[in-house]
């Protein structure tokens, strides 16, 4: 353990120290701005980019309720109304929500925990562009009359190729599904940053509340994400290519799509919501100059939130004509849910009792959260209640609930944070004065739009309505809504003059720590982060320790300079931080930005069917790939001295690599992928199993067999190809032969798989089982191409001298999907071959 | 340190401003003098003149990237294209046995003699001419830019010309048609003097004759009410053709009815070959008659018959090629705003390929009298 | 007891204005066993909310400006236990029993006498509606569903191409209509009445206008409609009707539409056998008249963009004319 | 594997356990209703009613043996500090709030009929 109390440096630091460090973090000028990966660069561009996505589906709000606001109203199309307000819930959900929640923990969390960045500066690079590409294509769209108008649900069969034959809905399900995977980078990303680079010291009771919510934030969208990829990748591939999972009419089932899409959607409310708790558990205390109440209670809330709300995605279906007493169950778990956000409200409550609040903006916005949170909280237990959600299901009574929760319980907060944190990222704060303003429209605007829709919705008004006649009396509701959303607007609008006014980005000489806060995140920042990381020993260590900043600013503590001449941060270890290793990071480089703009090509020159030019630009982003991972697994070096005669390693392997926990963090993304599609292929059969074949009609049980066979024979030869890495830094061809055998192995494995489903007569497009069958195939196949990939990347190193006994995370990470890929693999043919068998 | 330096990038772009600046000043003064001739009698500069063909050619050339030609052609669809050729391009690019008018060939550039200058371009840059017109030459745009089909036709017909003599151009062109020599009083006092430009005939036949070409519809038999109306909506812009509608505009109300009437009265020329495979006529039966409610498509015997509304056309006896081509067309989404259209193009985006084609060849197949059975 | 304009109540509550004074399609005017249930779980929430929304406030409240002493109990670990944890934990129960409880009695409510079962189709966008006499013909209609008072009846729901939610507030829930399954919603209308319910899933283009009314009438007055329902209309005694007749078969309306005793017998549209009879047409967008018909038929596209019937424009004036009389001729002689 | 991750794994699995176990029962059950319903109607009530008793009873049984994890350790290391005694405590909390769950999930089955 470290003591703070006794600096690591007490003697004073070289001069050129400082000038150094300044060098290697400085940020490319001009265009070079987009080769920087920096957390801070990438932070603020990420937060820019999610609020312009913000105003832009804002926008399309207010068209809607310009639309509404008077019966049977001409001003928008009905097919423009559809489009419009499927692009609002997209975007707002998919392209500002959870962008936005990622892109504040990128900007805060190094700052908060002491590091110097984030552990893999080139992915959060790559989401950024790939995101920002990708969410603009998609929201053009909408101005080539080609966005889709299915809502942003896109339940089939009205998204099937049948009832939506242009291309509106590709580019949805492409589109999302790209920016979901962008979501997941940045969720690897977070977890791995979280767990691995805080502070020496910074135990995990000492984390401040925001690393808690986004750690549980990115863990959720590890097993929530999944389901709805899953959900796009079968239904681009019914509209691609006829393969029936939706269709009734050959044994797919349209309720799939909404379980596995709910599994998604429900937990994404809480993903939303958890982060932005973070923040007001952050601004509680510093503005009631206290420390949290029930710190422990808190974490336990967000950990019961993180499951509970997966439990619940049933919900949705209330109206489906499901059993009652399946349907009661999915009630109780979703009163279960509502018992952490009861423990949050109550321990900030206790917070504000305990010390003394100052009447900030930010407080306000925290104010006016809880006020219009609770009651979104409370009509939420409403909808859980199945006799009333069986009135209020599709009524803009939900219209109003769902509102409450996001824009209370997820907006506010962010508003909150934005005038809380400007001052640590800018020369000046947000005006004060004006940001009670802007509270004020926001509040009353927020009521004023949103209540009345609960009484619509009580008198009958179903959602997605593009007009309603004048005889059912809801004009002057929906009057008030109009006047009320624009009301919202304008303190929007006013907002925007203050950052316009205000907002002086800069990453030195910030207006600082205006607020007296408590946190890492406040001290005195560059580009580079903290001049030196402090050993932590508080939750609120600047309140412990009034000299705090001008000790870094000294550099008397670890780290004061660059030891290797390269940008570097200290992994410690998940639990207790203890220093680990010393985490060599990467500088500016084009790739990222290339391999995001190409991998944004790909997917939306696929859409418009332009399959060449999208194959080129896909082979070309994985080059782009390949560059950027070749120059990222650095030659050890030996021992380093951060301070205190403290020596760490500079390199790291197996699990205490930080790549290697990225490695797995992502083998749990592709495991929950595959249990999406488990239960996908059971659930189908629970529906038809009529079209499930006769023993008779299936494949001889001889192949499956061959294919496991020659999957446990490719794992334990990649095990010996372990073995004969080399000692040193030279090519070995007994490695390169085994590895290259290992991906035959598995490659075959398949191909007998597909084979003799082909020659026993089962075709994808026939019914719902042959479809669900090459399914399996089709996630395998993925699978294997990454593998193989892999593998020559690992043999290109080999051949480089860049892999051996001690250089080796490409290969461990290479071995980690390896026999991940041959668990899945033998797990799926148990299941395609073994379950017919055992049900028929 | 501020995100982005910004004083390099300032410096650039002011330059970029005001070399801009000085070259828009200096291209109006020039024009603004009057000094530039745009005289059509002087011709061009030689360097004037490779510099414009440098960029037509060029300009086609990018712009026809895209396109992409049919494999080979059919012999009706030069047939069609010959025809409108005829009536539309001869007068300025002659044709063999046609002279180019004088007039036309003092036009600045001078239109070429298509049958060597096609030789120069490929089908698709072709097709592109044909559609869009060439900017500065007196080369106009295709009437009906969304008619695609109309403007391959004369691609395909161009492919042939430079293989025609004049019998040949004249067989292809005016389709057997046998026009009367004119006494001396009637080429003076008369208005259609020669040529036989607008002759229905040409394309659709008469009396015993049906259309030379297939994708040409079969107009003896239908009904003059009708056939008032498709006129009337050629004429009127309601109904697009790039071959139909220069022919209806240019006939008076009356002479639309009287031509109309003609037709009307004509006997069906007998049924066209009979090509098509009995299991697709079979399956167009059973959609001609019971239609896809699955799919939504109603039986096309319950307007197509010969007891229903005068405003419909029957279809007995009809062109397969004619029928698959006008079908295909509503389904790529090209709708005109006559009252026909409104009610047949929904129902024909609900065809899929296999049933155009089924339904297309039943109709084919059929006679007066079978669908007349069928009906009752 | 449920106040008679309940509507005025929960606004006068909520927010001193005017205008909420529409039954047409509320919730919270029930008229059936079901949705009176319903009302009842909404009035008990509305309670519950406003006491916790109450209770929020005034902690918070107390917690920013109260006495020391308060304050200093609020701010106890304790505190954030029993308010946080006990307190929802034993109402949220109350609650959940309370919700159950209601499925239950939803799901055993009287069987008594011969249960009525009616057919519902959503399509894109209209209600196709199939009564099954137990003896007699199949007796098709659309958007407007008649059913007896008093006895229990049960809606067989499916949907012929996307999903669609049957939804009539006054008098229950709403149930989906999924392809490739079969939903049920049973009720039992207390009072005679016409209520307004329209598609609740979001189900493409027209979804807005997709709404249809139910017809409660007493169950000698239903017997006596179902009755009539079953006839085929007469042969139109008026030149008038006879032309439009003629018309109505030369122009292709049979093959969509269904007119018993005729040569039309489409399915892809709605039965028009008693179209005569029906309160509107274009489903609810307009009331049944001769002006509304004619413009359905020749300018539908505007009046419910998207629908599947094709715009008659062909029609010369007073063909549209007559075949607007021939089809307000249809219907059972009284 | 370095000690740090097998430390890392025990107390994580510790603190995930209990909510884990309300999650398994949850869609046990649900599973179990589905399964049971599409079969035939006879036996579905006595059949649901088994393995509701089976999942709870195995349900707690975890749930227990979870807490009694927690205590060994407590008293094995009474005066450890940091991470580990944060995330026990921690997990007593998740216990009691994972047996409110699945009390709340079994308590519907006691008034409603099992496929209807």
């Amino acid at each position: 353990m470290v003591d703070a109390v006794s600096y690591p440096n007490t003697l004073p630091r070289p001069s050129e120290e400082l000038a150094q460090l300044e060098a290697i973090w400085a940020t490319p000028g001009g265009w070079r701005i987009v080769t920087d990966v920096n957390n801070t660069v990438i932070g603020l561009f990420y937060t820019a980019t999610a609020v312009l996505f913000f105003l832009l589906a804002g926008i399309l709000a207010l068209l809607m309720r310009l639309q509404l606001a008077v019966p049977s109203n001409t001003f928008l199309s009905q097919e423009a109304y559809n489009q419009i307000f499927t692009m609002h819930g997209t975007v707002m959900m998919f392209l500002f929500a959870v962008p936005v929640v990622e892109a504040m923990g990128i900007l805060l969390l190094p700052q908060m925990l002491g590091a110097r960045d984030l552990p893999f500066p080139r992915l959060g690079a790559y989401a950024f562009w790939a995101y920002l590409v990708g969410g603009l294509i998609f929201f053009g769209t909408l101005f080539f009359d080609l966005a889709p108008s299915g809502g942003w649900f896109m339940y089939p069969p009205l998204s099937s190729s049948q009832f939506s034959p242009g291309p509106g809905a590709d580019f949805w399900l492409l589109g999302i599904g790209f920016i979901e995977i962008s979501a997941i980078a940045g969720a690897i990303e977070i977890i791995v940053g979280v767990l691995r680079t805080r502070a020496p010291g910074m135990t995990l009771d000492q984390m401040p509340m925001f690393a808690w919510t986004m750690l549980i934030f990115a863990g959720m969208i590890v097993f929530a994400f999944p389901a709805v990829i899953l959900a796009t990748l079968l239904l681009e591939l019914e509209r691609a290519f006829n393969w029936p999972f939706f269709i009734a009419a050959r044994g797919g089932d349209a309720l799939l799509w909404q379980h596995l899409f709910w599994f998604f959607g429900h937990p994404e409310v809480y993903i939303i919501f958890l982060p932005a708790a973070g923040m007001v558990s952050m601004i509680v205390p510093t503005m009631c100059a206290t420390p949290l109440v029930g710190y422990r209670l808190i974490v336990v809330a967000l950990i019961a939130t993180g499951f509970f709300s997966f439990g619940l995605w049933v919900h949705h279906m209330f109206t489906t004509g499901i059993p009652a007493l399946s349907l009661s169950f999915f009630s109780a778990a979703s009163m279960a849910v509502a018992l952490p956000s009861g423990i949050q409200v109550f321990a900030w409550i206790a917070t504000i009792a305990s010390g003394r609040l100052r009447w900030t903006t930010p407080s306000l916005f925290v104010l006016g959260f809880l006020v219009i949170f609770s009651l979104g909280g409370l009509t939420g237990v409403m909808v859980a209640m199945v006799p009333f959600d069986w009135q209020a299901h599709d009524t803009y009574f939900v219209v109003a609930h769902f509102h409450y929760v996001l824009v209370g319980g997820m907006v506010f907060p962010l508003f909150a944070a934005f005038y809380y944190w400007a001052p640590a990222f800018s020369r000046l704060a947000l005006s004060e004065q004006l940001g009670k303003w802007i509270f004020l429209l926001m509040f009353a605007g927020f009521n004023v739009a949103f209540f009345p829709m609960h009484l619509t919705g009580l008198m009958g008004m179903p959602r997605r309505v593009y007009t309603y006649p004048a005889v059912m009396q809801w004009d002057v509701l929906n009057m008030i809504s109009t006047i009320g959303a624009f009301l919202l607007a304008a303190g929007i609008a006013i907002f925007l003059v203050d950052v316009v006014r205000s907002l002086r980005p800069a990453m030195s000489k910030t207006a600082g720590n205006v607020w007296g806060a408590a946190t890492l995140e406040w001290l005195p920042n560059n580009v580079y982060g903290l001049r030196s990381i402090p050993a932590v020993t508080s939750a609120y260590p600047l309140w412990h320790h009034p000299q705090l900043a001008k000790e870094i600013e000294d550099g008397r503590h670890f780290l004061p300079g660059s030891i290797t001449g390269l940008r570097e941060t200290i992994v410690t270890s998940p639990f207790d931080a203890t220093p680990q290793y010393l985490l060599r990071l990467p500088g500016p480089g084009w790739t990222p930005f290339l391999a995001a703009v190409l991998t944004a090509a790909f997917f939306m020159l696929l859409t418009v069917k332009a399959v060449v030019l999208a194959l080129i630009c896909g082979l070309l982003g994985i080059a782009m790939t390949v560059v950027w991972m070749w120059g990222s697994d650095l030659k050890p070096l030996p021992p380093v001295d951060i301070g205190a005669n403290l020596k760490l390693p500079t390199y790291a392997t197996g699990s205490l690599s930080h790549a290697w926990w990225a490695m797995i963090v992502l083998l749990l993304v592709a495991g929950s992928l595959y249990l999406s599609y488990v239960f996908s292929y059971l659930y189908l059969w629970t529906v038809s199993p009529q079209v499930w074949p006769r023993l008779s009609a299936l494949a001889p049980i001889a192949y499956p067999i061959v294919s496991a066979l020659l999957l446990v024979l490719g794992s334990a030869i990649l095990e010996i190809a372990r073995r004969v890495l080399p000692g040193r830094s030279r090519s070995s061809g007994a490695f390169v032969g085994l590895a290259g055998l290992a991906a035959a192995a598995l490659t075959g494995a398949l191909v007998i798989d597909v084979l003799a489903q082909w020659r026993a007569g089962l075709r994808p497009e026939s019914d719902a089982h042959g479809a669900m069958v090459y399914m399996a195939a089709f996630l395998q196949g993925q699978l294997t191409i990454a593998v193989l990939a892999m593998t020559g990347f690992a043999i290109a190193r080999s051949f480089a001298g860049r892999l051996d006994r001690k250089r080796r995370v490409a290969f461990d990470n290479l071995g980690l999907l390896y026999h991940y890929t041959v668990g899945q693999g033998l797990l799926g043919l148990l299941l395609v071959h073994g379950f017919p068998r055992l049900a028929g | 340190m501020p995100l982005v330096s910004r004083p390099r990038l300032i410096r650039t772009i002011r330059f970029i401003l005001y070399g801009l600046i000085a070259i828009t000043l200096g291209g109006f003064l020039f024009a603004w003098s009057g000094l530039y001739s745009v005289a059509a009698s002087r011709g061009h500069f030689a360097l004037t003149n490779a510099i414009l063909t440098f960029g037509m050619r060029n300009s086609v050339r990018t712009h026809a990237l895209g396109i992409e030609a049919p494999q080979s052609y059919s012999d009706d669809l030069s047939a069609l294209g010959a025809a409108h050729f005829h009536d539309g391009c001869a007068y300025c690019h002659g044709a063999p046995g046609v002279p180019t008018d004088p007039i036309a060939q003092r036009m600045l550039p001078p239109p070429p003699d298509l049958s060597t200058a096609v030789r120069d371009w490929r089908d698709r840059e072709l097709f592109w001419i044909v559609k869009h017109g060439i900017k500065y030459t007196g080369m106009p745009a295709w009437v009906a830019a969304q008619r695609d089909d109309e403007v391959w036709a004369i691609v395909a017909f161009l492919r042939q010309l430079p293989t025609l003599d004049a019998a040949g151009y004249r067989e292809l062109a005016l389709g057997g048609l046998s026009i009367r020599p004119q006494i001396g009083r009637e080429i003076a006092t008369t208005e259609d003097t020669s040529g036989a430009m607008s002759a229905c005939a040409r394309c659709h036949g008469a009396d015993r004759r049906g259309p030379k070409s297939h994708l040409v519809p079969v107009l003896h038999g239908q009904s003059a009410e009708f056939l008032i109306a498709a006129l009337e909506d050629f004429a009127a812009g309601r109904r697009a053709s790039g071959i139909m509608q220069p022919v209806a505009s240019g006939l008076s109300p009356a002479e639309r009815e009287r031509v109309a009437r003609y037709y009307a009265g004509l006997a069906r020329p007998g049924a066209p070959n009979r090509l098509e495979s009995a299991a697709a006529v079979e399956r167009g039966r059973e959609l001609a008659t019971q239609g896809d409610p699955n799919a939504k498509i109603p039986a096309c015997m319950d307007c197509h018959n010969t007891a229903a509304l005068n405003a419909y056309p029957r279809l007995s006896e009809q062109h397969a090629a004619y029928i698959v081509n006008r079908l295909r067309n509503w389904r790529k989404g090209i709708t005109s705003s006559s009252a026909t259209d409104a009610i047949m193009a929904p129902i024909a985006r609900s065809l899929n390929e296999q049933q155009i084609d089924d339904v297309a060849a039943y109709f084919a197949s059929t006679t007066a009298s079978t669908s007349k059975e069928e009906k009752q | 007891m449920i106040p008679a304009r309940p509507c005025w109540y929960l606004f006068g509550a909520s927010m001193l204005l005017g205008g909420c004074t529409s039954d047409v399609q509320s919730v919270m005017n029930p008229s059936s066993l079901q949705a009176v249930q319903i009302v009842e779980v909404a009035w008990f929430l509305f309670g519950f909310g406003t006491f916790v929304l109450v209770l929020v406030i005034v902690t918070l409240l107390l917690a920013i400006r109260g006495p020391l002493r308060i304050r200093q109990a609020l701010a106890r670990e304790s505190t954030v236990i029993w308010l946080g944890i006990a307190f929802p934990a034993v109402t949220l129960t109350v609650l959940l029993v309370y919700g159950v409880w209601v499925m239950r009695s939803n799901l055993n409510l009287p069987h008594g006498g011969s249960p009525v079962s009616i057919e519902v189709v959503g399509e894109q966008w209209w209600w196709r509606v199939l009564y099954h006499a137990p003896a007699g013909p199949q007796i098709a209609s659309a958007n407007e569903i008649r059913i007896p008072v008093g006895s229990p009846v049960t809606l067989n729901l499916k949907a012929a191409d996307v999903i669609h939610s049957f939804w009539v507030p006054s008098i229950g829930g709403k149930v989906d209509m999924i392809p490739g399954r079969t939903t049920q919603l049973q009720l039992t209308v207390d009072r005679p009445g016409v209520y307004r319910g329209q598609c609740a899933e979001y189900c493409g283009g027209a979804h807005a206008l997709m709404a249809m009314d139910v017809i409660a009438m007493s169950s000698s007055d239903y017997a006596a409609w179902l009755e009539r329902a079953a006839t085929v209309p007469a042969t139109p005694e008026t030149d008038i009707g006879l032309h439009g007749r003629s018309i109505f078969l030369a122009a292709g309306c049979g093959a969509c539409h269904t007119v018993r005793g005729t040569a039309a017998a489409g399915s892809l549209g709605p039965d028009l056998t008693h179209i005569g009879a029906r309160r509107s047409v274009g489903i609810k967008t307009l009331p049944l008249t001769r002006e509304n018909l004619m413009r359905f038929i020749v300018d539908g596209q505007h009046v419910k963009p998207g629908n599947l019937m094709p715009e008659f424009r062909v029609l010369q004036p007073q063909q549209l004319e007559a075949l607007a009389s021939y089809l307000l001729s249809l219907k059972a002689a009284d | 594997m370095s000690d740090t991750f097998k430390l890392s794994l025990g107390n994580l699995l510790q603190v995930l356990a209990p909510p884990l176990i309300w999650f398994l029962h949850l869609t046990t059950v649900y599973a179990a209703e589905a399964l049971i319903c599409i079969g035939p109607a006879g036996a579905a009530a006595t059949m649901m009613a088994w393995t509701i008793a089976l999942a709870t009873v195995a349900a707690l049984t975890a749930l227990l043996l979870t807490a009694w994890t927690l205590h060994r350790d407590n008293a094995r290391h009474p005066q450890s500090l940091g991470s580990s005694r944060f995330l026990r405590g921690v997990s007593h909390l998740l216990i009691l709030l994972s047996l409110l769950g699945i009390a709340w999930t079994i308590l519907p089955t006691v008034f409603l009929p099992t496929c209807a």
